[in-house]
């Protein structure tokens, strides 16, 4: 029998089942990981105005991301700290003030106590400012994109990135290279599956090895142009002729991603529509003008560590598994497209995003259904006696070439192996050194 | 609306057809007659399924609800992708629906809402209608989701056609892992 | 009772005329159409919830049921209440319903118990019925409540007015945090 | 089957006819009438309830169910068994059933599948039907039952009896203690 | 950020979050504190004559409140000695015998196990005497109200309720002053809400700053007057000019009454009715006229640590928040009235009571609805970081004046800085002494 | 207060409530008993053919029953070695490939890990026999029904069962004597009960104590031959005038069967069809016959330790009690026939099985009842202090008279104490020769 000990042991290839059934490791990540690590919470364009605001999550807490009236994008815990009410139940809208509805202490879009009933008589001595609603320590815009962090020491967003910028912002950018410029579509997908979230995070993180699980939709072609006749499986093939490359990073990040040829050519794709033909063509165009050599990089999926995934271009979007037990998983979807791209356009995406992604996606349900049984065929007595095998392309990996990080030119799963290499270190308490893998810390980790 | 309509006996002959055509569709449903469903599907069909928000008072008209043709949805789809969703499941590879799932649609007060020209002679009418489906699969897994239903029913010369759906369903974070069957 | 009303044509087009307005109250309540929900209240309502108990074999009928009139209940009140409880919930700052909960009345079972002086020409009407009340608030609250209800209906000049509302919720412990929807 | 008849009056007369019977079945269970509901079932009565399996597509018309006659399944009974049931709860010390359950039996989407000889003179009619039965015992303890039923009826001197029932529930594992319920 | 450590800093009024949210401490709290503290059980009036039961519970236990043969009332934990079978599934009734329905062990009202089928050939040697039904050690009958100790060392009840008793009594006493010659209501409420037992019973100890909670119900009216035509808020105002007083007792009780004026003139209240207005004017006269200078002393609300609560006048009830699990609780309450009172008192008050109290009441709605969230959004990894705030009046306390007790005249928070010093010294196992606050070894535990 | 320290004291005749309640205990339960104990997988008749499987259970995990190519039969784990996903998620049917829906990794029906797709260029390494499914070290078939045990050491199940060997086999000959010759209807009864698992257990090792709860069944009559008119109880009592005997084995094994009088003439049973009447006349003379002597022996009811029981003749069944949860049990039936009875034969049992057995079954529905509340009723933190009673004609036993075992002639929790004996040698590790009892060891373990 093949035993794990340690839990993860990325050299054999071999990673313990309890990690993903375990309630006290899951409780050890709430404490060691998902309190220090960059989290995803929002995107600007959801807080457009002041006193706007979008209640997210970050773990398994609710939190208020919200523009005070100086337009300061703020992240809050959602509980009051008079006796924890949590203080905004709803999903978004625009207040001036956050009253707690159970002593009406009020608190302002900045997060201030600026409201106590009859605190002349009752609190004398309190000092408001030790009582505002509790802000995250760290929070960044990226591109439009709110990220933050519980951790006071946390190392900047840029940093905690590393090399795996280049293709987040292949996401993030406007189709034609600008920088930015993307909006999210209103409407934001929030479900519950009884699966552990590292399943997930993994499997966006360059998991390209279950297409097979994906066949029913391969053979039924859902793509972008699909309803104009010609079956294109999930997606239109932008990447023809392009080197797929999938690249681990030292701080647990993945992606699965394309390396074009030079000045390769546009691949028509949109079939469907003409007018948004042209846009993507025009993009396209536009892009490589922009780019250059960067253009020749186009993002599959990826994997922000931990659990903020994105799909590059077909469809577009950011996922984020949030923890809810060691054994399920809510699961909050925000897509994105070019803010100025024309109504055509975005909605044929709209559809397109839809019946590809989430509970009602075609494509994955069908993760969803392996999540679910490979978390619950993992809980057992037994099997949790033999761990997960992760020594696909084992070893099968160069640094920095084609492009930074360690890349793999065949399906891996190396990116698995860093993910979970990090992973082990959060919960091993290490420094920020070693976390985001600053080279000497790594190697000694290793 | 509804309130104008005369309750009287063309109204009521004309439920009583309506509800039919229900409770016809939901055994299609759930004994996986997935072809003779189709069939009742208008080609230009609009089958759409909100997310629901929690709004402030008052502003609920325009928040509560993701809007057709702007937001994303739960659904928001046209017949194409529905034949789509029955293929997948056809292909029996469809791993989230195989093994197939247990399904009951309950379908419950149903009214006509409108109908055009009349009750009596009904080419086109609007039924408003409550659903419970009980979803059981594999070994424990079960959901429940119930609601609310906005249709538009045309009838063509083979019989009634669904022009238009609109599905309510009354959650707000989807209590289910995935919505693999039709409302 | 039922058991010796005529099944006739009369009795089915009572029945469908009362069916028609249960499922409009439900669509007012889901709807949130409180105003007109209340219009369907006579002036001397009795709405009745009574609690459910356990009790040992042949004393049900006595003992099962809170008493009205006599014991506390879940619910044993006059429209008046109602209003107030409509009242409360449009201030928008009744807590318990703001955000306002996301709910499902399913009707069902109809059945005409008994017709003054006739189905033909019912003045008042008793009105069998089962329901369940799905409730969904905030993100994943949820509640399910099943049971029976036993109509008093009256015809008023500007229509059916209820007159009486017996509830009859299948449970013992009430397996909810309140009861802040109509039934 | 259904698709061939012509939902004329006569159809939708019958329907309302059958309708009111499941209805009043329900009363009966529910109110613990169960002598009066005994009396509902032809002496002949076959009362079914398969057990549901999991199978490869393809596969379902053969193996889904298990099959009367042959298999072990939840029920596949007779009128002297559910009698004997029904004189177990009486004896007041039927422990699963004392304390005595709060049962809800919501009947819905009843269709008349087919009529014989006809549907104005029908003798014998097949009906379909869902059911959602919920179930309360002693304290918190709460069972949801989903599926659907086909009946034979057949009109004898006293009125319709029931001449068989197959009871589709919609679970594989059974997630309930015990079926002391009727269906 | 304040932290908090030890878990209950009543000097610097602040309470940790984990006492609300965690599984050890709630497993602890059943142990040290429900298996030791007096609890009320139920009233005599509802088991009236020998054979009568009522299944009440203690904790999260169920016991059988009965009466025997020879009139004596008992309590006993609803388990078989054999293997452990409910003996009673009922809620209520009457019965010669308890029998259980596994193996027909069958037990007399008082407790005796009377039958064990073969027992000659079966158990030649069992002593029936040492299987009898487990009884509590410690029971009282006080005023009609039936309260229980686990403890067989528990101080007489009495004791443990120190001065609390001339609020209690002013709930279970007539309206006219005579002692005792309440009844309880057909029908108690009984119903689960996802929030921690504390919440509720701190906020019934004198909770008065969460008022502006309940602005709905204030709004529309709905006191015992309010179908009179006049807003009358929750209730009549039967205060008018007394000085409202928040008093905190050493065992870890709470109340919030009112301290009339001297020769205060009855208000008027009930308008209602005229029937009930002249039952309450004349049990006013003639309770100020029994009662004298203690007919000053109007109950309000408060709590008879630690998960009774009590309405003492509009509406008049017992309330138990029974333990569950960290958060949830099962609500108990029973409806007061004089025994003797008018068919139209006792219906104008039933009604009352119902729109007011438990899950259909209109006030109460909106105090689940907070205890519901702020218990949940305590939960959180981060939440627990930061305690409570409990400064409210902090200081602002007299020692017994103008009634007996840590008195005081403006709205605060001392009785539940009380409540949770108490909390604290069952969960560290104190004696007695120390658990009902007898000077000397208070002090010390300060 | 009878307190129990140890957990379980078999010479006073006291085992506490925790072992019914506690989470630990229950986790240690499925490390030390269930992951080494001699487990019923199913019955050979159900994988008739190669390629079939039947997915069951062994403790809390999923296994796949299922004959290979070679037709032999094995019992694997239902996981994937990759990432776990559960093989198999139909219930029965025929199969070349066990193929997991996640990356296509598949299976051949004896387990090798014959299909891995890209092998080559993405496992080149990969020793794939390391990586089979997990198949259980001890397999046996014995009559048609197949066990197996986790543990390599674990001793042939023949010693494993000792002597109640005799009464096994009387519930899987064939009626009329010859070995073997049974097999499953179709239609295994699955579902879920709210108790512990080792009520069951107990019940039908030998608690014919637990009679009385049957008599609302008794009264109304459902025997085999109750629509002949005449009321028989539960069953048509075939063991008139025999000695009924209760028998524990060392290795916790426990029966309740008849030792009939020597010649004793058929006593008519299934008088509801001449048919059946004659196939039962003709069996037991046969059997007669053929076993003389042993022919004497009839199996009521009886628990393989640690959780697979019987109804031996009136039913004729299979049951295992699958450990869920401490609160809960989900239980599976198999229910037996002879293969070669007549089509009328298998029908009426049929009938009179489903009428008496399983959530439907007339009888076992009170039986449920009963382990559900006496469960619930154990949980609380008073109760826990009280242990059952388990002295029930405590030392009233013989050994081998008048057939092997510690025999008693009177109803009896002996065989109760002596699987719960064995239960705790389980949670201590103790090892075979103490497990299945072999003398020396015995002794020391008292
Ligand atoms: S809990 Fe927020 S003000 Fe008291
Ligand atoms: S459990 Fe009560 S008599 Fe056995
Ligand atoms: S989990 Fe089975 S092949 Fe990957
Ligand atoms: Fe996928
Ligand atoms: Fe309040
Ligand atoms: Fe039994």
């Amino acid at each position: 029998m093949i035993s794990s000990d340690p839990l993860v042991d990325t050299e054999r290839g071999i990673v313990s089942r309890e990690i993903f059934v375990n309630d006290g490791i899951f409780a050890e990540e709430l404490e060691t990981l998902f309190a220090r690590a960059w989290l995803f919470v929002g995107h600007e364009s959801q807080v457009a105005n002041p006193g706007d605001y979008f209640v997210s999550r970050m773990g398994a807490e609710s939190v208020i991301l919200c523009r005070d009236k100086q337009r300061q994008v703020h992240v809050f815990l959602n509980t009051c700290r008079h006796r924890g009410m949590k203080v905004c139940r709803y999903d978004e809208g625009n207040t001036p003030l956050f009253t707690c509805p159970y002593h009406n202490w009020s608190y302002a879009t900045d997060g201030r106590l600026v409201g106590v009933p009859q605190h002349k008589e009752l609190y004398p001595d309190l000092d408001r400012s030790q009582w505002s609603l509790i802000e995250v320590p760290r929070m960044v815009n990226y591109k439009g994109t709110i990220w933050a962090s519980w951790d006071p020491k946390a190392p900047d967003f840029l940093a905690y990135l590393g090399d795996v910028k280049d293709h987040l912002d292949q996401v993030l950018d406007h189709r034609d290279g600008r920088p930015g410029g993307s909006e999210v579509f209103g409407g934001i997908h929030k479900w519950i599956i009884p699966a552990n979230w590292k399943f997930a995070a993994e499997n966006f993180l360059g998991d390209t090895y279950h297409n097979p699980s994906h066949r029913s939709v391969d053979l039924i072609g859902i793509g972008p142009s699909a309803n104009a006749g010609q079956n294109t499986g999930r997606r239109d093939n932008e990447y023809q002729g392009g080197q797929h490359v999938w690249v681990s990073f030292p701080a647990g990040h993945g992606v699965h991603s394309v390396w074009k040829q030079p000045n390769a050519p546009y691949v028509e794709s949109f079939r469907d529509n003409k007018e948004v033909e042209e846009y993507f063509r025009h993009c396209y165009e536009e892009r490589t003008r922009r780019l250059g050599e960067k253009s020749r990089l186009l993002p599959f999926t990826g994997t922000i560590f931990p659990n903020t995934s994105y799909h590059g271009r077909q469809p577009r979007a950011l996922c984020v598994w949030h923890p809810v037990s060691p054994t399920q998983t809510e699961i909050w979807r925000f897509f994105l497209v070019d803010a100025d791209a024309p109504a055509a356009v975005k909605d044929l995406l709209r559809h397109y995003y839809m019946r590809y992604s989430g509970p009602a996606g075609m494509t994955e349900q069908d993760d969803m259904e392996n999540w679910n049984y490979a978390t619950a065929a993992s809980r057992g007595t037994i099997a949790r006696r033999y761990p997960y095998n992760y020594q696909q392309s084992l070893g099968r990996v160069r640094e920095g070439e084609p492009i930074p990080g360690r890349v793999s030119t065949q399906v891996t799963e190396e990116s698995a192996r860093g993910f979970y290499r990090s992973w082990q270190r959060y919960l091993d308490g290490a420094d920020w050194d070693a976390l985001i893998g600053r080279a000497p810390v790594r190697q000694a980790a290793e | 609306m509804a309130a104008e309509m005369a309750r009287d006996l063309a109204y009521f002959r004309l439920r009583e057809e309506v509800e039919e055509l229900l409770y016809e569709e939901a055994d299609l449903l759930d004994q996986r007659r997935f072809g003779e469903w189709l069939e009742l599907l208008a080609d230009d069909l609009h089958y759409f399924m909100p997310m629901r928000r929690n709004v402030a008072f008052g502003t609920h008209a325009e928040k509560e609800n993701t809007r057709a043709g702007h937001d994303i949805s739960w659904f928001d789809e046209d017949k194409w992708t529905l034949a789509k969703r029955v293929d997948q499941i056809m292909t029996g590879i469809h791993w989230a629906e195989e093994p197939r799932s247990r399904l009951c649609h309950i379908v419950t007060n149903v009214r006509v809402l409108a109908a055009r020209p009349s009750c009596a002679a009904a080419r086109e009418v609007e039924v408003g209608s409550r659903f419970i489906v009980y979803q059981n699969r594999v070994e424990t897994e079960t959901y429940i989701f119930a609601g609310r239903r906005n249709d538009l029913w045309r009838r063509a010369d083979q019989g009634w056609r669904l022009a238009k759906r609109e599905i309510l369903l009354e959650q707000n974070v989807l209590l289910a892992k995935n919505l693999t069957t039709f409302f």
